[in-house]
């Protein structure tokens, strides 16, 4: 076992799949000497030489584009976006040409566009966004969005070796802020499966990202000051979605508690509202409720963005409600 | 360079069977049994025939909205064609994609997405591709004066340039786009003049002369080949029906349809390979009756084909599932 | 009263407006002399000049980001894509630049975008697309969808007066199918009213845009074969979305259906079903209900696009089965 | 175009402000006592500088992350900008947007998004904007070396040349993009290259030097005031430090620092004011000192404000709620 952070477990994954399969290749803005604006590929222009990472222009859609053409060419690219705000200039190329290649043709596309995202430090608007409700309303897309150092390794490697369009979010304020001491062989974790973090039987969490974090402190702060047992789901795959988890763990709870840092209108959360509703209503004894950003840009100043994110606090605060309810 | 006998009927071929092609689709679109609209690239048959003479086997093809010719250089059956405009099961996209919108992995073409500009960068990226695996490939991308204008057009080329990947990229300047002339377009006096701002070569020529075309791209993409690099070329030619079969295109002058009805790229195909000695008219007389004969049965052999069936509609929307 | 195409309403309501403030100006590809793909604006070059009125290259992110320019000075630019999918080259420029600025910098950006959307013609996967999903997840945009002439005129009155970015979404099947009588007066149509289609009490269906015709013609049907009366209502405007509108029709009726054209996950229904089960949970009698396409591109040949999308036929069986849960 | 000594004189205090204010926040980021990064434009101080002397009252700027000096050129205060690095309520974005993300309306300078090249259209709606107004208007929209690779950046230019829209298209080409070299962001000999691909004039200057700068766009600007059209300018200069404080830049060489460090801006600018008798060294230094206490007074006020109250957060989504 070693111990990782949530960005040395991305770049690990990186890096195994890049020793296992040379048809892997990366690029991006400044990805390669300088190994990308958050050092994720540090050292990897060194391992793997300049035909497999490579810096780009800043040209999203000709990124993207360029690697649709690779991938259907027998290459598996990654390609790394400075920030998943930027992937919004090539939505087109995302959403229209990766994802509906293979409906159409019959030609898989398996690229991996790995997009930090997410705030908590202060990036203001243009460098916080979540937008896994974007990617999860495009038909043909997978979307990975993972909240542990090991899992960050295993689905990116899954991601990778997948034979489809792959939107891997990594959430930058986990980059540094999570650790955990992970098996030494970077095994894939399979896309598609939910994890249970946290068992407990009073009421159930579905969530993902930075707020699996927050919603498991919040879950251990019930159960310490009034007993309550709750359990966490990390939803880790956000497309397609683990549904026998969700609703097993619906049957178990009968109350459920839906947190992201999103926005709320058609967020993911939305979708597992709609989800719970349809299949497991007659399970509930309590509304499903949802603890999401408010639909509201990203700010800057530490209070509003404080007040714009959910935490701990918050989260204790609706599953109390949720609780007594 | 001279071009030969074989590639001069074979581009004359090619013309040929895009032009029988495309005469039935407008046909069938007026007689009402096209579902949706149906859009060619008559009068624009050279660009595709002159490039896919040029092209080898492990080159790259991204066709635009006219570049049925392009397709059929490539080896596209009419068969294959037919079946795609009449959504046949076993067309290309079974379907699932609408006319113009095909390709073929064997042929290394592929089939268009709308967005104008969009597949460029996916050309450059599929000849980087071929080359990454140590094969000779060079890349064909096809653009309109119109899509000159979007953001990927500029993207593309500009990667290619700094990435160094062999990459033609055909603009094919028909004056319009839809109802759009290009003074509304763009304010340069050539579309090559964008080429020195990528520092890249940028080449003018006339879009409806296959063989010129040939002649003075074959040395260019050879040298592409061996010195890897992307090429701008501009190809003068005309639109010579309306945008789609639903257009009267009557915002074009009349003069300017005349002028280029006069340089018909396959009337003059046909002066050449009478010239050249590589067919005269009886002889291309009898390539053009064969050739309609085989456009007709393929037509009338995909139209008797199964239509796909409902029940596959959420099949394949990701691959390996 | 005259009577009204939708097309004809959403000219109507474009003219209206360029008669009463000569700051509404209209652009977009082929939109001047030509009068626009499908015709809308066919005569407003001459009528207004070409000042008001002129064609773009096909730059969608040019269009778009120049709009912003002008609506912050004072105009009132209203831009026709030429389908709604290629709007997919300028997310940035609607997300980011347009819907963002007024919250960042105070300043209002009233901006409309025309984009024709929808399928059941035969335009394949690039000339089909419902977007609202993606739209309503974009904080800062308000996103309205006119299903009948009069308020296909009377919303685009309102949108364009209104000083925010609208996203305008006029459903190209629509266009030449729908004709009603209306006023000679083009009244504005406030935004974010939802509209009572039809009255009943036993179920109701939220929809909008082709949806609506398809959802009373198969309410009329269940009332004739088995007297049930539903409620359809027209949300009109998704952006934001009447909430109470909906709430006391789930009051009224019970049982819920929710009808969109567009792809499943993490559309627009999915928002509907997550409120209804937030704020109504208690009032249902049966789960919430979707009646959605799949997460499928939208196919071109007949027999496929039938199978994707909702229509009359599919709503009744959804409804039968809901009255009878 | 001779440059008075009015404007000579506002050039270099526009710059002495600049730096001085830059020069605070560097100190404060290393201090800890910035939330976020900081990104300046030191050594960049003369492009808005120069630009701004041109600028009449109706004129437009989208300055980027290097442009400080446009803004203050343009008005802004030293309290402005400390306001809106510390994410004051009453700062140009009362907290919501972050450190170079803001604007002036009075001013006609925007609020630049992130997204490289977003800006230059919304630069040419707003002179459209407004000499549809009547009134008379120029825009001087501005991108890096590598903000050029954006199809934003080719969408725009292209639009405003058709629309014939006065626009200067400011390329500051400081030689990096991060740490991308321009040699992997284009393969043209000069960015200017690129004007005659969209039919307009291009004209490269010497970034570091706001007079010479001045003098020669002087007489452009008021040539596409009168006859309207965009124009290119590239002006080459440097950053002189890391892409933001937390950057070390050692991927930059040593030589190529010194070189420009040699030719920085404002000491170049203080040895023409003394050149020219605008202001010998004595009144150069007391205009320096007048500065920085206006700058030290800003940070000192602006720091005591208060910040934005959390239960604002949802306040202003919409405009007219
Ligand atoms: C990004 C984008 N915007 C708009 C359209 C709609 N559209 C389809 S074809 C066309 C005109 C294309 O003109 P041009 O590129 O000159 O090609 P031509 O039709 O003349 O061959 C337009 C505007 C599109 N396909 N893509
Ligand atoms: C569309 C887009 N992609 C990526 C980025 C991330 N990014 C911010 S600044 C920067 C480098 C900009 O270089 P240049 O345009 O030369 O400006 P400079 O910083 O040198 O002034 C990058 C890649 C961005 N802001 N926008
Ligand atoms: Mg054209
Ligand atoms: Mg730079």
């Amino acid at each position: 076992m070693i111990e990782s952070t949530y960005l040395e477990g991305i770049r690990a994954g990186l890096q195994a799949e890049m020793r296992e399969d040379e048809n892997v290749i990366l690029f991006g803005q400044d990805i390669a000497a300088f190994g990308g604006a958050f050092k994720v590929t540090l050292g990897f222009l060194d391992e793997f030489g300049p035909k497999r990472v490579f810096n780009t222009p800043i040209s999203e859609s000709a990124m993207i584009g360029s690697a649709i053409g690779m991938a259907t060419q027998g290459l598996r690219p990654v390609v790394e976006l400075q920030f998943a705000d930027f992937g919004l200039t090539a939505v087109h190329q995302i959403m229209n040409n990766a994802a509906m290649t293979h409906y159409r043709t019959g030609i898989p596309v398996p690229i991996t566009l790995r997009m930090p995202c997410g705030g908590g430090f202060g990036g203001g608007p243009f460098h916080s966004e979540e937008l896994e409700g974007l990617f999860c309303n495009m038909p043909g897309l997978k979307v990975v969005y993972p909240a542990f150092p090991g899992d960050a390794r295993g689905l990116l490697v899954s991601a990778i070796r997948d034979p489809n369009p792959v939107i891997y979010l990594e959430n930058k304020y986990l980059y540094r802020h999570v650790k955990e001491m992970i098996p030494r062989k970077a095994d894939p974790v399979p896309l598609g499966i939910a994890r249970i973090c946290r068992t407990g039987r009073d009421a159930v969490i579905l969530t993902y990202g930075a707020m699996v974090h927050e919603s498991i402190q919040a879950a251990e702060r019930v159960a310490a000051d009034a007993g309550y047992g709750v359990m966490v789901i990390d939803m880790r795959t956000l497309k397609p979605y683990d549904e026998d988890t969700v609703l097993s763990a619906v049957a178990a709870c009968n109350r459920v508690l839906i947190v992201h840092e999103g926005c709320r209108t058609c967020g993911f959360g939305a979708e597992l509202a709609a989800l719970v509703a349809e299949k497991a209503f007659h399970l509930l004894d309590a509304p499903v409720r949802r603890m999401t950003a408010p639909d509201v840009p990203v700010p800057f100043a530490p209070e509003l963005e404080k007040a714009y994110r959910p935490d701990a606090d918050k989260i204790e605060q609706a599953l109390m409600e949720l609780l007594e309810f | 360079m001279t071009l030969d006998k074989d590639k001069g009927l074979e581009m004359l071929r090619v013309m040929l069977m895009t032009r029988a092609i495309e005469e039935r689709l407008i046909r069938l679109y007026h007689q009402g049994k096209i579902y949706g609209g149906v859009y060619t690239g008559y009068g624009q048959e050279a660009t595709g025939a002159a490039t896919a003479a040029l092209a080898g086997p492990n080159d790259i093809f991204t066709p635009c909205i006219r570049n049925l010719s392009a397709h059929i250089g490539r080896g596209a059956s009419a068969m294959d064609v037919f079946r795609q405009w009449l959504g046949r099961k076993d067309g290309p996209t079974g379907g699932r994609d609408s006319n113009v919108h095909f390709g073929s992995a064997e042929n290394g073409v592929y089939a268009m997405i709308s967005h104008l500009g969009a597949m460029i960068p996916v050309c450059v990226g599929a000849v980087m591709g071929r080359r990454y695996r140590g094969l000779d490939s060079v890349g064909f991308a096809f653009i309109g004066d119109g899509g000159t204008s979007t953001g990927d057009f500029h993207e593309a080329v500009n990667f290619a340039a700094v990435r160094d990947v062999p990459v033609v990229i055909m603009i094919e300047n028909n004056h319009y786009a839809y109802s759009t002339p290009t003074r509304e377009q763009y304010r340069c006096k050539h579309l090559v003049d964008r080429a020195a701002g990528y520092g890249i070569e940028g080449i003018r020529v006339d879009g409806n002369d296959a063989v010129a075309m040939a002649e003075a791209l074959g040395p260019v993409v050879e040298d592409i080949r061996r010195n890897p690099r992307p090429v701008l070329v501009e190809a003068d030619t005309m639109r010579m029906r309306g945008h789609g079969e639903h257009d009267d295109f009557s915002y074009v002058p009349k003069e300017l349809l005349d002028a280029y009805a006069a340089r018909d790229p396959i009337r003059l195909a046909r002066k050449q390979a009478a010239d050249h000695g590589w067919a005269d008219d009886a002889a291309a007389d009898a390539l053009a009756g064969e050739i309609q004969s085989v456009v007709d049965d393929a037509y009338k052999a995909a139209l008797a084909e199964s239509r796909p069936d409902a029940s596959t509609l959420t099949l394949g929307v990701y691959a390996g599932d």
